[in-house]
């Protein structure tokens, strides 16, 4: 088993190598599935968030709020 | 007489939409008057209009025949957005006689020189682009529209940085470019004497709420995406 | 036709207006060899023998600064638009713009190079085949900048992002722009090496400005 | 609600309208949903197929194949070092065609595509040049050359690292994605070229005496090991692009509720 | 009760005198109105007021000390100019509530938060910079003079781009600022509500055009500028 | 202090916020050492022999043109205006900044260095002195440059010609930078010029930020 490992005295080369490839490989996996998930919870949080908000948005349209449509309503 | 229509538009930017559904027309001596509060989408339409956007859907047609892919429409049109395409170290007569040349005005500086007359400032003449106060670059922003001709201006909130003695002459470019058969599309916050103008509201083009959140909705729930 | 010699006689008056613009280019190129001598040592022979390289890699690099601003002040202020809106197609206007950058900062380098040769001790017999060799490459240099250039309109850290995207399409006119003066210094016909340079510009003279068109319109949605 | 009032979509009635607006918009990305459907039902069984098959590929190359009469066991570094070298260009002339598609037919899903694929591409392209050198370190005594081989993988390299600058150097995502398409494009062109000069630089001033990739002609046991790792690139590639694209659609997704929140 | 005054004051921008010999004068609680038409020299008073253009000749003064070479001076007043300083890639809150944090509050973040509401925009708190509209993030601008206290408020055209529902508001966030014993200075092409502020037309400033034609002619031959 | 600290960490989370920008200098820096092979050929014991002055070289130009745009989205988006009427002092701002763009640029040059002495064949003797000076040295390049930086604002004209006037200062950065290797690879005591290296620094940390306020300040007038 040691032989093994030893590589014929090449150890040094190529278990980096394999060593090497599975971080990047594996780095770019995880790093795809993290943002994967990343994503997915914050769109969770923000549609969380849409049911609140739109209550909202409307009391601010009826006292003539800030985004300034109803504003232009009056213009119109 | 030329005609300018655009039917059933919706413009979409950055993956939102702005407007939808929406039609206009000009006809020959005719102004249309683009209002609604900010992020309505006036630029949009405009630069629609203008032809440096795509609209996502809908068509824009010259006399019935569609003016995207139209090489020609450039020429047709004068456009003056927010920006003023004025080089610091050209004079004012320098910035202007070049756009006249390049939009075919037989004699560019001739032109340019009566532009500024007209727009009330014919001494900023010799002044290099970087001395101009605000106003001032907006009037030579708006000389560009006399130096050439053009059937149809497309205006993008012109009034702004103006003081009241220029508004009121802008008013008369209008009505003189109008009255010799030209047509105008403006966009303005601010007060402008436009008679006769079609009105459009573009916050009744924005597409409703319910839109957006049934959007939202379906394409979340069961990870349909991206509107 | 018309309002592409206009286009390119704004451009170039609005360069000798701003008077450094022009030089700024040379200026580069010339101190960035001059530091050779300091990093490297003040050896003769080795001087001499990496000039050739060093020579090019600096025209490169004083191509590539200069290229950033190409489009960028016309893209800022508007100039862009209205030149997309006028009668002059696209192409046109990134052919005129590049010419009119190479006329200003090309040129210059093509001149001020036997100078610098001379600084890093290079053989008299590559001085000639520098001059050739920078004259058909630094067009080629231009026109393959002016796509970063279009590309790179409204991106953030404009200038190194640009470097990133255009230096390694830039290492073919390098290898056979240095080559050509390798060549002569060793006695060898730079001929191939200068048919392969003219070929380059011959590709890039159609392609560039299409592809640098294709992304100008885009910056411009 | 007062907005709707006078909009001719929901004056009609709502339903339909805002279903119309929905397939209208859904078009534009060639129905992510029947997209997200198709790459939940591939997944599993790329993903399966990339463990089963790297199992059975790293048995056969570390155990189940000889070391080289030559060059003893560093050659078992091929088994990464190649399908890697195969990864690196196929992903990138896969980037190219769906730039081509992305400008042409404006097809959405080829532009997510490009962008999702390259940063694997550009991971394939590190491991072929990292596990090369610490191949040519025993082989050849140093840890570089600049042979033109070498070289052009390195300006592959670059050119991805480009690519993926251009598209995030956009405050919006479709503009990069646009000029990544435009880039992408160029640089398929100037790749042939750089082969070229950089063949003909290389053979001027380097003999190719001193390296010479081909080696001994491959034997069928190793070759075998060299198809099955090469297969399990390829599928793993599969699936890390599936959920990258996913993860790309979902991005979308967010900005469209983030400007809608700006909205009001 | 803090004073702060002009006397005298010369601008001289790019060798032309912009206005000379100007006097102001505002006092706790009061407001300073710009007027005069494009080029008049409102922008340019404004910075000289901030400390960020030094008048050609003529002083500034605080509570009737020189307030040019004055460290304090900056942490005194607020100034919003044209640009807005909004960072595309941070939330609207997270610019803010940087700015708050320089100006000394207590608590940058709650403060921050008040002031979009106050503005009438809580809802942008989340979002990045690039995503706002040309209104909103002119609201986020004005929201930064509550965000941190200063007595001097100083503002070069705050209407642009504000739809006519954010120039009430503005309106009012004026008057409390001057009720709580705050100043205000601002210059404005458009109608704006500022009770009991002094008028200052700047036109009435302009150096006579005999002053002008002396300090011009070597420049520029005989095409003498200024508005 | 804290208006510091906290100028300081907006800066660094923009950079990061901004994603590739932070590797965009690096990026140019692996680029400008790389194409040296192609001007001056393959030939490993050149390539050597060269491998200190290129790099660092290299390493003043990636400084350079990452730190043209050190003050300039805060100058045009007017944040400058606003910070030189805070409460911080205008020197604290321009080191503040500096230090920022430092931690964010600088540093991976100092990680990449060794990975390029490697594709240069450079002898392994040198590695620990190239990163230990490059360490003493980008800083001090990050300082000077911020002058230039700062003055590319003032002058609208002779702003990028202003910023080459800055690469003469570097010189010193420069000859004592790759000096130290040389010494090292050549078994001489690189200790003297890392000395004088980091007195060059000492002296830049209170001289560039005077310089780099008084610059801002004309530029805002
Ligand atoms: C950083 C250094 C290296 C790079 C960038 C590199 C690059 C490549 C590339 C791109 C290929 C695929 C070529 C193709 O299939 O068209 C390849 C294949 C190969 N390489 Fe390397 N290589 C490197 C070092 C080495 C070393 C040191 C050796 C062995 C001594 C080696 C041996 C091989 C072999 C045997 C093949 C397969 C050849 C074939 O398919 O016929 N490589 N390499
Ligand atoms: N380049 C862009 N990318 C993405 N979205 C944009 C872009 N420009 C504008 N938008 C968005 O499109 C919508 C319409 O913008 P537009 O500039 O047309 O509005 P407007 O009616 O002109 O507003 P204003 O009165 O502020 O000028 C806004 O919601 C805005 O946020
Ligand atoms: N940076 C500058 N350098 C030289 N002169 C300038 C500069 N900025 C403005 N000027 C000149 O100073 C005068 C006053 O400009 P200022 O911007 O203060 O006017 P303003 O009253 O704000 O005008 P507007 O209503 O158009 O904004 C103008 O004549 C202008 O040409
Ligand atoms: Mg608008
Ligand atoms: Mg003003």
């Amino acid at each position: 088993m040691a032989e093994f490992f030893a590589m014929g005295g090449y150890a040094w080369y190529v278990w980096p190598s394999y060593g090497i490839a599975a971080a990047v490989l594996i780095g770019l996996l995880v790093a795809s599935v993290r943002g994967l998930r990343g994503q997915e919870t914050t769109l969770k949080a923000l549609e969380g968030a849409r049911p609140r908000r739109r209550p909202r948005a409307n009391t601010g349209n009826g006292t003539g709020d800030a985004a300034g449509r109803p504003a232009a309503g009056v213009e119109g | 007489m030329p005609v300018f229509s655009g039917t059933d538009l919706t413009c979409l930017r950055g993956d939102r939409l702005v407007f939808t559904g929406l039609d206009f027309r000009v006809e020959s001596g005719g102004a249309l008057l683009l209002l609604g509060p900010n992020g309505s989408g006036k630029s949009s339409l405009l630069r629609v209009m203008a032809g440096l956007l795509r609209p996502f859907r809908g068509r824009l047609a010259w006399d019935d025949a569609a003016s995207e892919d139209d090489d020609q429409h450039g020429g047709r049109i004068h456009y003056v957005g927010h920006l003023d395409a004025v080089k610091p170290v050209l004079t004012a007569l320098e910035n202007l006689s070049f756009w006249a040349s390049l939009g075919g005005a037989a004699d560019p500086a001739g032109a340019a020189m009566a532009a500024l007359e007209r727009l009330g400032v014919p001494h900023i003449a010799g002044v290099p682009g970087r001395y101009l106060s605000a106003g001032q670059k907006r009037r030579l922003t708006l000389a560009r529209v006399l130096a050439a001709p053009a059937p149809l201006w497309l205006l993008d909130e012109p009034t702004v940085a103006l003081d009241r003695a220029a508004v009121r002459l802008l008013e008369g470019i209008l009505a003189e470019h109008r009255a010799g058969g030209g047509m105008v599309a403006l966009s303005t916050h601010a007060d402008i004497a436009l008679p006769g103008a079609a009105e459009l509201h573009l916050d009744h083009f924005a597409p409703a709420t319910g839109d957006d959140v049934d959007l939202d909705s379906d394409a979340n729930g069961d990870g349909e995406a991206a509107a | 036709m018309k309002g592409f010699l206009r286009l390119v006689a704004r451009d170039l008056r609005l360069a000798l207006r701003q008077g450094s613009d022009a030089t700024i280019a040379v200026m580069f190129f010339v101190l960035c060899v001059v530091l050779f001598p300091f990093g490297v040592g003040p050896e003769a022979n080795i001087l001499a023998r990496i000039a050739a390289g060093v020579i090019w890699v600096a025209a490169l690099l004083a191509s590539l600064l200069s290229l950033e601003r190409l489009f960028l002040t016309d893209y800022e202020d508007g100039s862009l638009e209205l030149l997309a809106l006028s009668r002059i197609p696209m192409e046109a206007v990134v052919l005129a713009k590049t010419l009119a950058h190479w006329l200003v900062t090309g040129v210059p380098l093509i001149v001020a190079a036997p100078i610098l040769a001379l600084l890093l001790n290079m053989e008299a017999a590559g001085f000639g085949v520098l001059v050739l060799a920078l004259a058909i490459g630094t067009p080629a240099l231009s026109l393959i900048g002016s796509i970063g250039a279009a590309l790179t309109l409204g991106a953030r850290r404009g200038g190194v992002l640009l470097s990133l995207l255009i230096l390694p399409l830039y290492i073919p006119v390098l290898i056979f722009g240095a080559g050509a003066i390798d060549a002569a210094l060793n006695a060898l016909s730079p001929r191939p090496h200068l048919l392969l340079l003219a070929g380059l510009l011959a590709a890039a003279l159609p392609l560039a400005p299409l592809a640098g068109a294709a992304a100008l319109r885009q910056a411009l949605e | 609600m007062p907005k709707t009032v006078g909009s001719p979509i929901s004056s009609a009635s709502r339903p339909s309208g805002s279903s119309r607006l929905d397939r209208t918009v859904m078009h534009r990305f060639a129905n992510p949903a029947r997209f997200l459907r198709l790459s939940a039902a591939i997944l599993p069984w790329s993903a399966g197929a990339t463990v089963v098959l790297l199992i059975v590929g790293l048995y056969l190359s570390l155990f189940g194949s000889p070391p080289d009469y030559q060059q003893g066991d560093t050659v078992r570094i091929m088994y990464i070092h190649v399908p890697a070298a195969w990864m690196s260009l196929f992903v990138y002339t896969n980037m190219a065609i769906a730039a081509a598609v992305g400008l042409v037919w404006k097809h959405p899903l080829a532009d997510l595509f490009a962008k999702a694929a390259a940063p694997v591409g550009a991971g394939f392209t590190a491991v072929c040049l990292i596990t090369g050198s610490l191949w040519g370190a025993p082989m050849w005594g140093t840890w570089w050359v600049w042979d033109a081989r070498l070289t052009s993988v390195l300006i592959l390299f670059f050119l991805y690292l480009g690519y993926m600058a251009l598209v995030n150097a956009f405050d919006s995502p479709e503009r990069g994605i646009k000029a990544g398409n435009v880039l992408l494009l160029v640089g398929i062109v100037n790749v042939p070229i750089i082969k070229f000069s950089v063949d003909w630089w290389n053979t001027l001033h380097q003999p190719s005496s001193v390296i010479r990739m081909g080696g001994p002609t491959i034997d069928s046991t190793m070759l075998w090991p060299l198809l099955v790792m090469a297969l399990a690139f390829t599928t793993y590639f599969v699936s890390v692009v599936l959920l990258r694209v996913k993860a790309e659609i979902l991005a979308r997704r967010i900005q469209t509720l983030r400007l809608s929140e700006a909205q009001g």
